[in-house]
């Protein structure tokens, strides 16, 4: 079995440790804006999830591919995105990835490799598997990550798109955000078995399951199942068990689970986790404090960037319709 | 007896009074157990239900419509939440190849009483995967009935109606009437479908509007009876069966026809009312082109001022009711 | 694990040999008329999968259902089907099953559980699951045999369907008639896995093979499975391997497989089995050549039925669309 | 150059001729390879250009067309080929929710250049689940291009540019067309979108008709010339983007029309039609009623004398434009 060789530098590791506090700082301010009946829509946190997104996309090169999610923030941001054109897409602004046009849900950018969030529970997954394929036709040597919930694992998309990546034996990894719910249900109460992984072998795939809150778990099994894609081993399939820390959208009374259980889970922060490590390193705290107010900082411009920006014309919406 | 609540608890009451008068009704959809569904319709319902009735899915909308449709044939009578209207793309397969077709293709032998409701519609946010109305794909379906409630009293009655149905109903709610009150009576009375209402009677302009567009098509009559233009609104209630004649008596009665809905133009509902007037009785006391307000012929987008500009609203139907008076 | 505990007798075995002859001759009729040019539409025949219906039916009391696919006359027949409203049906009478609306592939007999033949790939195993929570629900003691061909495995409806009865735990069998065949595409085609019931696996269910030409076999497995179902032990999934001996459908070239593969199997034919173990039990041959005579003169009969029955009058049709 | 070749001849050649032209373009379908596709369209096309380009997929549709958009997204022209229309039902939702939608949502980062062919209608004894016309569904879905070439030359034209386009398009193809012969032109041609053409030119009636139901148009104005009644009949040839000017020209110059189509007449294109023409210029042109001939409303049955009475035939259309022409 391919195996990751090399362990993440320190400088990797604290540019993840950045990124990961750029998705948390992102999605805080974005639930402060909701909060405030500042953003239009709705909205799907990341808080708790980070080192999932940071984790796979520190193993995919920059030519890489990757597939998200309606809970896509951490992705794009994890991919290289814009905060500021994430931001204005929040904000319905003309200098949005979308033009306004898509908002929370439907930040796509196509120069970094994010073909996309999705609205629809499952559909990424046959879309990174069709990206698959023509990289595959094109003799390319990108691979793709579809990222996906626990919840979309029973679309019949998700079954589709597996069986037809493993037929035809593509560069593609299904990366399976396990954050134990998907919106009020327990993945129990979706499933009959104990692990999803346990999917992966009806389609004749490898599945490995990590601690999705432990970034150097992440990193290891997506760098088996990336170095497996890209040297022509077919998908694999990563299960990475994590926690939602925020409500599944912005107006959820989470009546479905316990105070205590998220509390529980938050002890288990996959930032400070991985500040730990660092620390262990021998990284200063103000050093690690730098970065995060850093991030924090980021994410202000983006939005004071995003706030100032000019609205879009509704005038050029017929013309968009068709390329 | 009747009292005001909202078009959501009417359909909520709706379904419970189904359920304690029948006990082969049951509800499945996505999260519509402890959290209440997406719009918080089935609030509650588990609580007095249970688990069973109250069915809680995985994410198989596909899956899902295809097991109410075999839980049908055995005589239960399912009622699904797609969690938004959306979502019945995934479910199209198992409503237009099984439930619409398996009475008329096996003979007569079984039927398929299964509902369906589908929150549509705009005016959210949501964006083009979350604000869709699809009503159009189901009124080509044979075999399928469709009901487009725009009241409080409406829906509840529609609803009792299809739940007592033998045949698959598509029920469109439009989620931004969810919160609209109005007058419901407190017994479980189904209203007949194919019977459409006059809103609001008129002289000039006949205004054919469906759901949340009945009350934008009120709005505008209101504006435009101020500029002396006298506006019938008619709303068809349901449209498999459709009331085609009282549409074909109003706009007899007034000569002039603008149809209104919030689904896109092209190939909505709008052009089927346009057919079946401009193809019958009333053709020749039509003294104007028949003008449809629609959604403009592109995807929802998000942001709220792109979303207005595509989503008809008060004026769009006022400049066409004028503009179809006027003109000739 | 629940197992069949009586063997079948000899009379449940010449009954059954009857029900597999009257599968045969009646697929053989239909053959000719369709190549005589004599049926409208098209057809796929059963031909060399006899045991399949005919042992999971032997089973299955009366009052159970099954949902049936596009390959159906033999289901229909197992579970103790009308040969005239069928070949009335095929005719396009009045006296069809379906008076003339379904033809072939939509042949139902709710009278005796069949809840349909089905044109759409996958679609009978929802519908199966749904009867199977109806019972529940009504705790009624009915089980459901829901036949599927091994293409249908990759459809989203088969996925969702048999994770739901898992999740639900309902009465319900999935009888996975693995005749190596989807149209051209061979299973190993189409799947990443060496045997079918990989699958079951997936969704935390027991899957059993068998073989499928082997009467004996299919009922042993098809009895573990329905005494598990009726015991309130959840779904089963049963893959009998078998053969289709004909083209996939009225017309088919057959440039997929080899005649020396169709030869092959012929000489594993289902119904041949069924004598020799009838014949060593000491049955002889004129009564097997007389119950065989017996079938094809039923088919005769009902074909003969058919031709002279009535049209049906195209004014009954609007009113016919909904209940 | 041109020869006689059949509809099914010139798909696959406009298909060969892509491929030829383009590495991008590859199909995918359900035994499109050694077996040709169920109606023979793609017959030994992967001797010539291998099982990758033709590429052979497992019964499942949804994935299918959601792998057709992933790679379109990366530059490549997939053709998927539904080996009948009906199972599209399967696939509507990565073709509405995320092919039509991709290009706009993302504000035009990303563009689907996806064919979907559809091997659509009845007369073949298929009945209710193989033999539906769904095409109304698709032009109602902002994002999609709908095309139904009539002829072999517009079937091959068509496809070429449906393949060469950058949006996904959503082809009809009659079934009981593809052994229809006529002259194709040799070299790869595409015929623009959107540019209906008159077939046959008359001054009494208009008759639009679609796919099929243009060759019994056209059967049917001959026989009613003979009674002295001359028809006009208009092939729109796609119905998004629909060349609306001519069908309204045609209307203002003959005054009256008659739609004709296979599916089923509620909420069919016919009405679309029917709502452009009596929304437009050519209203006050009318002098008759607009009468659609289209399928009864129901499922297809089975039998031949059933499929007949409810499939429009050629005496339907005759009795329509007789009683247009003679009713006012
Ligand atoms: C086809 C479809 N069905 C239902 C939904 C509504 N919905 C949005 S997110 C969600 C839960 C998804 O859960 P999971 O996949 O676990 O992702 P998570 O939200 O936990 O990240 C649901 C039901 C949808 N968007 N699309
Ligand atoms: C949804 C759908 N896709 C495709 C088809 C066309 N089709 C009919 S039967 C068949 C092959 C089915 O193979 P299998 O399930 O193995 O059953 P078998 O014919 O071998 O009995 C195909 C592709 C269909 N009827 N429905
Ligand atoms: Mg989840
Ligand atoms: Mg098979």
């Amino acid at each position: 079995m391919v195996q990751m060789s090399v362990a993440p530098t320190q400088a990797q590791l604290i540019e993840i440790f950045s990124t990961m506090n750029r998705i948390r700082a992102f999605d805080e301010k974005v639930d402060e804006l909701f909060a405030a009946g500042k953003v239009y829509g709705t909205t799907h946190l990341y808080v708790g999830e980070e080192a999932v997104a940071a984790g796979v996309c520190a193993i995919l090169e920059p030519a890489d591919y990757i597939t998200s999610t309606h809970r896509g923030h951490g992705h794009n941001i994890a991919k290289g995105g814009d905060l500021k054109r994430m931001a204005a897409e929040l904000l319905g602004k003309e200098a949005g990835y979308c033009h306004g046009r898509g908002g929370s849900m439907h930040i796509a950018d196509a120069a970094i490799g994010n073909l996309g969030a999705n609205g629809i529970v499952g559909d990424g997954m046959p879309i990174a598997v069709g990206a698959a394929l023509a990289l595959s036709m094109q003799r390319r040597p990108q691979v793709v990550a579809a990222f996906a919930g626990d919840g979309s694992l029973n679309e019949g998309a998700f079954h589709e798109a597996v069986n037809l990546a493993a037929v035809w034996h593509l560069p593609v990894v299904f990366v399976i955000e396990n954050n134990q719910y998907a919106m009020s249900t327990a993945v129990s109460r979706a499933y009959a078995i104990p692990e999803l992984i346990e999917r992966a072998r009806a389609y004749g795939i490898p599945g490995i399951r990590c601690d999705g809150n432990d970034l150097l778990n992440v990193m290891e099994t997506a760098g088996e199942a990336v170095a497996r894609a890209r040297a022509g081993g077919g998908p694999t399939m990563v299960e990475a068990v994590t926690y939602r820390w925020k409500g599944h959208s912005k107006s959820d009374a989470q009546r479905y689970r316990t105070r205590d259980e998220v509390a529980e889970w938050k002890k288990r922060d996959p930032v400070a986790a991985l500040a730990r490590i660092l620390t262990a390193q021998g990284v200063a705290q103000d050093t690690l404090d730098a970065l995060a107010a850093a991030a924090r900082q980021d994410v202000e411009d983006a939005f004071a960037y995003a706030e100032s920006a000019p609205l879009p014309d509704p005038a050029a919406l017929e013309g968009a319709v068709y390329a | 007896m009747s009292r005001e609540i909202t078009y959501a608890e009417a359909v909520r009451e709706a379904m419970a009074q189904a359920m304690d008068a029948d006990d082969r009704v049951f509800l499945m959809g996505e999260d519509i157990g402890v959290y209440g569904g997406a719009f918080g319709v089935t609030n509650g319902m588990i609580d007095r239900f249970g688990p069973s009735r109250i069915r809680d899915t995985p994410i198989s909308e596909n899956g899902t419509v295809g097991v109410g449709v075999g839980a049908a044939l055995l005589g239960m009578r399912p009622v699904i939440e797609m969690q938004f209207s959306d979502f019945v793309a995934n479910a199209m397969d198992p409503l237009v190849n099984q439930a619409a077709k398996i009475h008329f293709m096996f003979g007569g032998q079984l039927c398929v009483p299964l509902v369906v409701r589908l929150p549509a519609g705009g005016g959210t946010g949501a964006a083009a995967q979350h604000s869709q109305s699809q009503e159009a794909w189901f009124v080509h379906v044979p075999g399928l009935k469709v009901a487009m409630p725009a009241t409080p009293a409406d829906a509840k009655g529609l609803l009792l109606a299809a739940i007592a149905d033998d045949n698959p109903v598509v029920f469109v709610e439009h989620k931004l009437l969810y919160r609209v009150r109005g007058d419901v009576p407190e017994a479980a009375e189904p209203l007949p479908f194919g019977q459409g209402v006059v809103r609001r009677q008129g002289r000039d302009v006949t205004v054919v509007a469906t759901s949340l567009m009945v009350h934008k098509a009120l709005e505008a009559a209101e504006r435009l009876q101020e500029q002396g233009t006298s506006v019938e609104v008619f709303d068809p209630r349901t449209l498999v069966p459709l009331d085609a004649a009282g549409i074909t008596a109003s706009v007899m009665k007034t000569g002039r026809l603008v149809v209104v809905h919030e689904a896109v133009e092209r190939g909505g509902f709008g052009a089927e009312i346009a057919a079946v007037v401009s193809g019958g009785e009333a053709f020749s006391y039509l003294q104007a082109p028949i003008r449809r307000v629609a959604a403009r012929n592109t995807p929802i987008p998000y942001s709220p001022g792109l979303e207005a500009a595509v989503i008809p609203s008060v004026d769009d139907i006022v400049a066409a009711v004028a503009a179809t008076v006027s003109g000739g």
